[in-house]
C-alpha cells in the first residue's frame, strides 16, 4: 500500500546544502611557530620540515628565524606550532591571545604535550629547589610548574617526542596542508619498529624498557641502539600500564619503576 | 618600548630562548634580563639513578645537547672512576666536534650573520643569498647526518652511556661519514669566509677582559686563561662563581669580580690562533673558522675509530657504582662547560651543579654592553639599541641553558 | 594489494552538513555489483577506504562519504573533475534472490544508508518481484537526513518512515532511535518476511530484538557490518570476527549465522 | 619451486667453506642468522634449527612500510609496478620455509608486490630437511660436518652450478622433507581438534593471560610471528616530493587500535578480546580456511614474550577448559 498522500516522516524541499563550489584559496596557508620554556630542541627538528614544505605554506611568524614580526594583518594564523610549557601569566595570556587568532594549534614536543622534563619537578619540589638553586632573596620568573599546554588553551593536535622526529612533523604539517586530518599518533608500540629492526628485547635482558606502552611513531631508535626506551613519544594507545608497572617492578623495585614511568608518561589515566 | 614614566628602553633580541636588554640611555648602562621560567634541572636529577641523570641532562638545551649528553657522562664516570675505551672517546669526541659545527652553523647563519649583511631572517638569507644559505643547510644536514650516525638521533643522543657506548656505528656508516665531511668540507671553508668578510672590521668598541677554555676540548686538561692562569676543571667552583641576580632566572658567571668570556673567540686565544683585540663581535669570525677545525677534527676522530676497529668488546666498559663526587668538563660550542655529580653508593645522585658557558658569559655581556654605550656617544638611540642586539647575538648566547 | 582503478568525479555534492555525494566513472569498467557490496574508495597519497555502493546500474556509480576522519574527511573536499581511486566490489552483498517475493523491512541509521539507496533502485527496477518494502530511517537531526529530496519518489513504490534522535526545531516527524519506528510496519505474514540493517554498531540490538518480537525468523534478519577494513580481500584481519571476515564473507550476515558463528559480534 | 616432496642430492658443501662462499655470492647475501656466523672466519658454522634469528622471513617480503605501488601524486595516476632488486636469503632455517608457504598461498595472488619480492629472491634454507616446506630454491641439509645440497627450483640449480667449486660431488641421496606439518602442538589429536578447543575455550583462558601471566598487550608475539601478516596501510608522500606509495605496515590484532572505527568505537577493547583474537586467528580461522593453523612452531612468540607467555601452554589451557554451559 504504497500510501502517496501522508508522509510518513516530515518532509521538506531540500536545497543541496552547503556552497557548491569551496571559495577557492588564493593565498597559501599562514603557519607559525613560536615556543615558551623549553630545550628548542624540537624547533631545531622542525628547520628540515619547512624547508621541505616551504612551497607550500608561509611561514609567517618564528622568532628563532626572524627580527621583526611580520605584519599579517587580521589574517588568522591557518596552523601554529608551540613548543615548550607556559610558566608565567605573560606566557598564559601569551596563548589565550594566540588561540583565538589560530585555525589549528598543534603542541609540538613533550614538554607542550606534558610539560616535559622540566614538569618532573611539581610545585612542591619547585619550592625546595629553587632556594637550593637561586638565593632566598629571588622571585621566580615562573608561577607555575612546566604546564602542558592544554591546561591553559584548547589544544587541536598533539606532536609528542623529545624532540619531536622531522619524519613525523612532517607527515603532520603535509596533511593538514592537504586537507586531511592528520593521523593520530600513538596506534601502535615501541615495540613493533623495534621488532620490525630485529634488535634482541631489552626488558627480557632485564633492563626497564618502556617500548610496550610507548607510541612508535618515533621508529624505536632508542632500542635499536641498545638503549631503553623512556617513551618519549607519547603513550600508546590502549597501552597495559598496570602489567608495564608489574613488569617494571620485578626489575626496578615498585618507587623506582613509578619514576622510571613518570619521566615522560602519562599512564592510561592521564596521570604523571 | 619604553617602559612609562622610566627612561629604561626594553628590547627583545632574538636569540636562543627569552631573554631582552634593558638599557638606560641616559645613564649608560644595561641590563641582560633573562626571562625564562625556572626549569630547575639540578634539583630534577636528584633522586635520579646515573644512567637516567645523563638521558635528562641534554633536555636542558636542544641545541647543544651532546655537549650535555657527554658532560654527563663525564661527571659520572669521574665519580665512580670509569674510563672507556680509546674508540668510545674518539667517537665521543666526533660527536662533539659535530655538535659544535652544527651550532656555530646554525648560529652563524640563522641569528648573527644577517645582522652584518643587512637582512631580517634567515628567509631573507634565502632571498639575498641563496649560495650562502645553501651552504649552511650542508654544513646542517652534514653535521646532523653525524650525530645521527654515531648518537643514534640528530638532537638528544641514546647511544651514550657511561663507560661508552650501547653501539657503534659500523665501518660502512663510518665510511659514509668520512665521505660526507670530506664533501662538505668546501663548504665549510666557504662559511668560513663568509664570516670573516661579513664582519669584516667592524669595530665598534674594544674592551679587555679575561678569556677562559679548556687546553682539551674533551676536557682531559686544565682550565686556561689569557692572563697566564691555570686551573683544574674540577676546581671549578674555586676559580669562577655564579652569582643570582633578581632580574634573571640565570644566574651570572664572574672571576675576580669581573666578568670574563668562554667560547670560541677564548679557545682561539688561548691556542694561540687569535690575538687579543677587545673586540667581542669578532667572536663570529673565531665561531667561522672553528667551522673548518671542528669538521677536521670530527674526521680525525672517525678516521681513529674506524683504525681501532670498532669493536663490539670495546664498546663499553663495566663498572660499579660508588659513592663519590665526580666533574665533568668539556668545551661546548658556546665554551665551557661544567657537570659536577654527587652520588650514593647504589649510583643514585644526591647532589648537582650544572654551570653553562651562557651564565659565564653574561656579567661579561653586560660589561661589554656598558662598553659600547660608553665609546659610542655620538650615535643615535636606535643605532646604539641595534649595536646592543648585535653584540648580544655575537655572544651566541643559548638562554635555555643558562636556565636549565 | 592490487591498485586501484582510476576513476573520474562526474558529480560532487554535499548533501548534508558532513556527507559529500560522489558520482564516479571509472576508466575500466568495474565488475558488476549487488546492492550491499561495497568497494574501496581512496585517494592517492592520503588513503584508502571502504565504502558502500549508493547506486545501482553498470558503469557510473554514486558513493555518500561522511567526513569523519582522514580520508573521508579529503574526499569531503572533492570536486567535479578529481580523481579517486576505486578497488572492488568486494563482500556478498544483500541476496536479492533470497529476498524475492517477500516483504522487506530495512532498518538503517546515521550513515548507513547508502547501500539501501542501491538496493531502493534494484527495487525500482524489479519492484514486482518484492512485497512491501518498508525503509525506517533514524538521523542525529532533520539536516542529518540524507537523501530527503528523493523520499517523494521512493515513496511512489515503497514506504519511507523517518525519525530523528532528538526534538528539533521545525520537525514535527517521529522522534526517538530507529527501531521504534518498527511499531508502524505493518506485514501481514511476518515469518515470511525479511529485514535489512546498515547503521551504527548500538542499533543492532534493539532492532534485532523489535524484528524477532515481531515475528521474523533469525535466518532472514540480515545485518550489514561495519568493521575496519583495510585490504578488502580477506588478507589483513582487521575486520574479522571469529572465522568470519566481514569483507569476504559479509559485509551482510543474517542474525543466524551471528548467532552461530560469531556470538560476541554484537 | 618444487612441490614434491621427495629430492635427489648429491653435492655437498663442508661447513668450514661457508664464510668463503658467503663472500663470493653476489649480490651479497642477506643472512638472517649472521649472528651465529660472526665472525665468518672459523669453523664453527651452525643453523639453530628451531630459532635462528629475531626477524622471521616475512621482514623479506611483507616488510614493514614496504610499499604495494608506487603513484604519481601530481597527476593523480599508479605507477608500474617496478623491478625489485635481487637478493639472496641465506640461512632460512626450515620452519620458515614452511611459513613461506603458507604465506606465498595467502599473498602470490593478491599481492602483485609481495609476489615481485618472492620472484627477485632467492631463499637459501638450512638445517633439518625433515621439517622443512616447499618454498625453498636452495636447502643446505645439516649433515653433521657438511651440508647436502638439495635443489628446488632452476633459480637453486643455477646457484649451484655458479659455485661449483664449493661443492664437491658425493653418492646421490633420497631425501624427504616433511609432508606434514612439523609443528606440533602438544595436544593429542590433530588441528582440527585444536581449531574447536579454541573455539570453545571459555573466557577465563584468555583473561587469565591478561591477569595472571602479565601480558602486555605490546604485539611482540604478532611482530616477530611468520605467520601474523596482518597489516595496516598507509599512504607515504615525503613532503614536496611528487610521488609517494602505499605502504603496508605490521599491525597487531594485540593492539587496541587494530579494531578501531572511526568515531572512536573500538570492537576488541578489552585485552582479553585481543588475546582470543591473536589466538582465534591462528589456531581457528585459519585452520578453517587452510586446513592448517597460521603457525610453524618456531616459539618465536614465546622466545620474545617479555612475560614469557608459552602458546602451547595457553593452548593446552583452552583444551582444558571448554567454556562452561
Ligand atoms: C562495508 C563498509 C561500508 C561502508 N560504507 C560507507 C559509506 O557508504 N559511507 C560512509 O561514509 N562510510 C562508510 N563506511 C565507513 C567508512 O569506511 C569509515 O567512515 C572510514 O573508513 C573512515 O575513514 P577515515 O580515514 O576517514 O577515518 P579515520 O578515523 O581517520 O580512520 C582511520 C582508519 O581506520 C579505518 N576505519 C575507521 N573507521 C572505519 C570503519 N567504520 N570501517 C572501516 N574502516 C574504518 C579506515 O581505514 C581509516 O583509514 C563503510 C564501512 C564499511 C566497513
Ligand atoms: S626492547 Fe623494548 S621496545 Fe624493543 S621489543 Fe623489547 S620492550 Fe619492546
Ligand atoms: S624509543 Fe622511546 S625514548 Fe627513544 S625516541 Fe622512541 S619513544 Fe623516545
Ligand atoms: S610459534 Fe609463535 S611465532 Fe612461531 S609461528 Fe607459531 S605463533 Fe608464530
Amino acid at each position: 500500500m504504497p500510501s502517496k498522500k501522508k508522509p510518513l516522516g516530515r518532509r521538506r524541499a531540500r536545497p543541496t546544502a552547503a556552497p557548491k563550489k569551496a571559495p577557492v584559496q588564493k593565498s597559501k596557508p599562514l603557519v607559525a611557530i613560536y615556543d615558551l620554556t623549553d630545550c628548542e630542541g624540537c624547533e631545531l627538528a622542525f628547520v628540515p620540515v619547512v624547508e621541505a614544505v616551504a612551497k607550500t605554506c608561509e611561514i609567517v611568524e618564528w622568532r628563532l628565524t626572524q627580527e621583526k614580526r611580520m605584519d599579517i594583518g587580521d589574517r588568522k594564523i591557518d596552523v601554529a606550532f608551540v613548543e615548550g610549557s607556559p610558566m608565567s601569566a605573560e606566557d598564559r595570556e601569551f596563548l589565550g591571545k594566540l588561540r583565538e587568532r589560530t585555525k589549528v594549534l598543534v603542541a609540538l614536543g613533550a614538554c607542550a604535550c606534558i610539560g616535559g622534563v622540566p614538569a618532573l619537578a611539581g610545585t612542591a619540589e619547585r619550592e625546595k629547589f629553587m632556594s637550593l638553586v637561586y638565593s632566598p632573596e629571588y622571585k621566580p620568573k615562573s608561577d607555575t610548574p612546566a604546564l602542558p599546554l592544554d591546561t591553559v588553551v584548547k589544544v587541536d593536535y598533539y606532536l609528542h617526542g623529545c624532540p619531536v622526529l622531522p619524519e613525523m612533523a612532517a607527515r603532520f604539517l603535509e596533511q593538514v596542508l592537504v586537507g586531511k586530518a592528520p593521523d593520530k599518533f600513538g596506534g601502535y608500540p615501541v615495540c613493533l619498529p623495534c621488532k620490525a629492526a630485529g634488535n634482541p628485547c631489552l626488558l627480557i635482558q632485564g633492563n626497564p624498557c618502556l617500548g610496550p606502552v610507548s607510541a612508535g611513531n618515533c621508529g624505536a631508535p632508542c632500542p635499536t641502539f641498545g638503549k631503553v626506551c623512556y617513551g618519549c613519544t607519547g603513550a600508546v594507545k590502549g597501552g597495559n600500564f598496570t602489567q608495564m608497572r608489574h613488569k617494571l617492578a620485578e626489575i626496578l623495585g615498585e618507587e623506582m619503576a613509578e619514576a622510571h614511568l613518570r619521566i615522560f608518561l602519562k599512564d592510561e589515566k592521564g596521570k604523571r | 618600548m619604553n617602559m612609562a614614566g622610566s627612561n629604561i628602553d626594553r628590547f627583545v633580541t632574538k636569540i636562543e630562548g627569552h631573554g631582552h636588554i634593558e638599557a638606560d640611555f641616559s645613564s649608560s648602562s644595561v641590563k641582560l634580563s633573562i626571562d625564562e621560567g625556572e626549569r630547575l634541572f639540578e634539583g630534577i636529577v636528584v633522586g635520579k639513578r646515573y644512567e637516567d641523570v645523563h638521558f635528562i641532562t641534554p633536555r636542558i638545551c636542544g641545541v647543544c645537547p651532546t655537549a650535555h649528553n657527554i658532560a654527563s657522562i663525564r661527571g659520572i664516570e669521574a665519580a665512580f672512576g670509569v674510563k672507556p675505551t680509546e674508540t668510545a672517546i674518539a667517537l665521543r669526541k666526533a660527536m662533539l666536534a659535530a655538535q659544535i659545527v652544527q651550532s656555530h652553523t646554525l648560529h652563524l647563519f640563522f641569528l648573527s650573520l644577517p645582522d652584518y649583511l643587512g637582512i631580517d631572517s634567515a628567509t631573507g638569507l634565502a632571498a639575498k643569498n641563496p649560495k650562502l644559505l645553501k651552504v649552511a643547510l650542508s654544513l646542517k644536514n652534514a653535521s646532523d647526518a653525524l650525530l645521527k650516525a654515531i648518537g643514534g638521533r640528530q638532537v638528544h643522543p641514546t647511544t651514550t652511556i657511561v663507560g661508552g657506548f650501547t653501539r657503534f656505528p659500523t665501518q660502512k656508516e663510518v665510511e659514509a661519514s668520512l665521505k660526507l665531511i670530506a664533501r662538505t668540507m668546501k663548504d665549510a671553508e666557504a662559511a668560513r669566509d663568509a664570516c670573516a668578510k661579513a664582519v669584516g672590521d667592524f669595530a665598534p668598541f674594544h674592551r679587555e677582559t679575561e678569556y677562559l677554555s679548556l687546553d682539551d676540548y674533551y676536557g682531559d686538561s686544565d682550565v686556561l686563561t689569557s692572563k697566564g692562569e691555570e686551573f683544574n676543571p674540577s676546581d671549578y667552583d674555586k676559580n669562577i662563581s655564579e652569582a643570582v641576580k633578581l632580574y634573571s632566572s640565570a644566574k651570572y658567571g664572574t672571576r675576580h669580580e669581573h666578568g670574563f668570556l668562554v667560547g670560541a673567540m677564548a679557545r682561539q686565544i688561548n691556542a694561540g690562533r687569535r690575538k687579543q683585540t677587545g673586540n667581542t663581535f669578532e667572536n663570529n669570525v673565531a665561531q667561522g673558522e672553528e667551522i673548518v677545525e671542528f669538521l677536521a677534527e670530527a674526521q680525525r676522530n672517525l678516521e681513529k675509530a674506524a683504525s681501532l676497529g670498532l669493536k663490539r668488546d670495546e664498546l663499553a666498559v663495566e663498572f660499579e657504582p660508588k659513592e663519590g663526587v665526580g666533574v665533568g668538563a668539556l668545551e661546548a660550542p658556546r665554551g665551557t662547560l661544567y657537570h659536577k655529580f654527587w652520588f650514593d653508593s647504589e649510583g643514585f645522585c644526591t647532589k648537582a651543579d650544572i654551570i653553562t658557558p651562557t651564565a659565564q658569559n653574561l656579567t661579561n655581556i653586560e660589561e661589554d654592553a656598558n662598553a659600547i654605550l660608553a665609546q659610542n656617544k655620538d650615535k643615535s638611540q636606535a643605532e646604539l639599541q641595534r649595536l646592543l642586539e648585535m653584540l648580544v647575538r655575537a655572544y651566541d648566547p643559548c638562554i635555555t641553558c643558562s636556565v636549565h | 594489494m592490487l591498485p586501484p582503478i582510476r576513476a573520474r568525479v562526474e558529480d560532487a555534492r554535499r548533501i548534508s552538513p558532513d556527507v559529500i555525494h560522489l558520482t564516479l566513472s571509472p576508466e575500466r569498467r568495474i565488475s558488476d555489483w549487488k546492492p550491499g557490496q561495497f568497494l574501496m574508495l581512496s585517494a592517492l597519497g592520503v588513503g584508502e577506504i571502504p565504502v558502500g555502493f549508493a547506486s545501482y546500474g553498470k558503469k557510473e556509480f554514486d558513493v555518500s562519504v561522511r567526513s569523519v576522519g582522514g580520508v573521508s574527511t579529503f574526499l569531503f573536499g572533492a570536486k567535479r573533475g578529481d580523481h579517486v581511486g576505486v578497488r572492488g566490489p568486494f563482500g556478498n552483498g544483500f541476496d536479492v534472490g533470497a529476498l524475492a517475493g517477500r516483504d522487506i523491512v530495512l532498518v538503517t541509521g546515521g550513515c548507513g544508508i547508502p547501500p539501501f539507496r542501491s538496493f531502493i533502485h534494484y527495487l525500482r527496477l524489479h519492484r514486482k518481484e518484492f512485497g512491501k518494502v518498508f525503509l525506517i530511517y533514524g538521523a542525529r537531526s532533520p539536516a542529518d537526513l540524507l537523501f530527503q529530496a528523493e523520499f517523494p519518489d521512493w515513496e511512489q513504490f515503497m514506504h519511507v518512515l523517518t525519525t530523528i534522535d532528538k526534538p528539533a526545531e521545525g520537525w514535527t516527524g517521529c522522534v526517538g532511535f530507529a527501531h521504534t519506528r518498527l511499531a508502524d510496519v505493518r506485514i501481514d505474514k511476518p515469518a515470511e518476511a525479511a529485514a535489512i540493517l546498515c547503521g551504527p554498531p548500538m542499533m543492532y540490538k534493539p532492532a534485532v530484538a523489535a524484528l524477532l518480537a515481531m515475528g521474523l525468523p533469525a535466518e532472514r534478519i540480515l545485518l550489514s557490518f561495519e568493521r575496519r577494513m583495510r585490504c578488502g580481500v580477506g588478507v589483513c584481519q582487521h575486520c574479522a570476527i571469529d572465522e568470519k571476515y566481514p569483507c569476504t564473507d559479509g559485509p551482510v550476515f543474517s542474525y543466524k549465522a551471528v548467532l552461530e558463528e560469531m556470538p560476541d559480534a554484537l | 619451486m618444487e612441490a614434491k616432496t621427495s629430492f635427489k642430492a648429491s653435492l655437498r658443501v663442508s661447513k668450514r667453506d661457508i664464510p668463503a662462499l658467503l663472500g663470493v655470492l653476489k649480490p651479497a647475501p642477506l643472512v638472517p642468522a649472521k649472528e651465529r656466523f660472526l665472525p665468518y672466519e672459523g669453523a664453527k658454522v651452525d643453523f639453530d634449527e628451531n630459532l635462528t634469528t629475531n626477524s622471521p622471513v616475512k621482514t623479506e617480503f611483507m616488510p614493514d612500510g614496504g610499499a604495494s605501488f608506487r603513484f604519481d601524486f601530481a597527476k593523480k595516476r599508479v605507477l608500474p609496478q617496478g623491478k625489485e632488486p635481487a637478493k639472496i636469503i641465506f640461512g632460512v632455517n626450515p620452519l620458515d620455509i614452511r611459513a613461506l608457504d603458507i604465506l606465498d598461498g595467502i599473498f602470490l595472488a593478491k599481492f602483485p608486490a609481495y609476489a615481485a619480492r618472492r620472484k627477485a629472491a632467492t631463499v637459501v634454507g638450512a638445517g633439518d630437511f625433515g621439517k622443512s616446506g616447499a618454498s625453498f630454491d636452495l636447502f643446505l641439509h645439516d649433515e653433521g660436518l657438511d651440508y647436502l645440497a638439495i635443489a628446488g627450483s632452476e633459480k637453486g640449480r643455477a646457484l649451484l652450478s655458479r659455485h661449483k667449486k664449493f661443492f664437491r660431488k658425493g653418492e646421490e641421496k633420497t631425501v624427504q622433507r616433511g609432508e606434514k606439518p612439523a609443528w606440533d602442538p602438544t595436544l593429542k589429536g590433530d588441528m582440527e581438534d585444536l581449531r574447536k578447543a579454541v573455539k570453545n575455550a571459555d573466557p577465563s583462558v584468555w583473561e587469565k593471560v591478561a591477569t595472571e601471566q602479565l601480558c602486555l598487550g605490546c604485539g611482540i608475539c604478532s611482530y616477530v610471528c611468520p605467520l601474523c601478516y596482518c597489516f595496516e596501510v598507509e599512504d607515504g608522500v615525503p613532503p614536496g616530493a611528487k610521488a609517494g606509495a602505499r605502504c603496508s605496515r605490521w599491525d597487531s590484532c594485540m593492539l587496541a587500535s587494530f579494531t578501531e572505527v572511526a568515531g572512536g568505537h573500538v570492537f576488541q577493547n578489552a585485552l582479553p578480546l585481543r588475546i582470543r583474537n591473536w589466538y582465534y586467528h591462528k589456531f581457528a580461522r585459519a585452520t578453517s580456511e587452510r586446513g592448517t593453523p597460521d603457525c610453524v612452531g618456531c616459539n618465536r612468540c614465546f622466545h620474545f614474550c617479555p612475560v614469557a607467555i608459552n602458546f602451547r601452554e595457553v593452548l593446552k589451557n583452552a583444551a582444558a577448559n571448554p567454556r562452561k554451559g
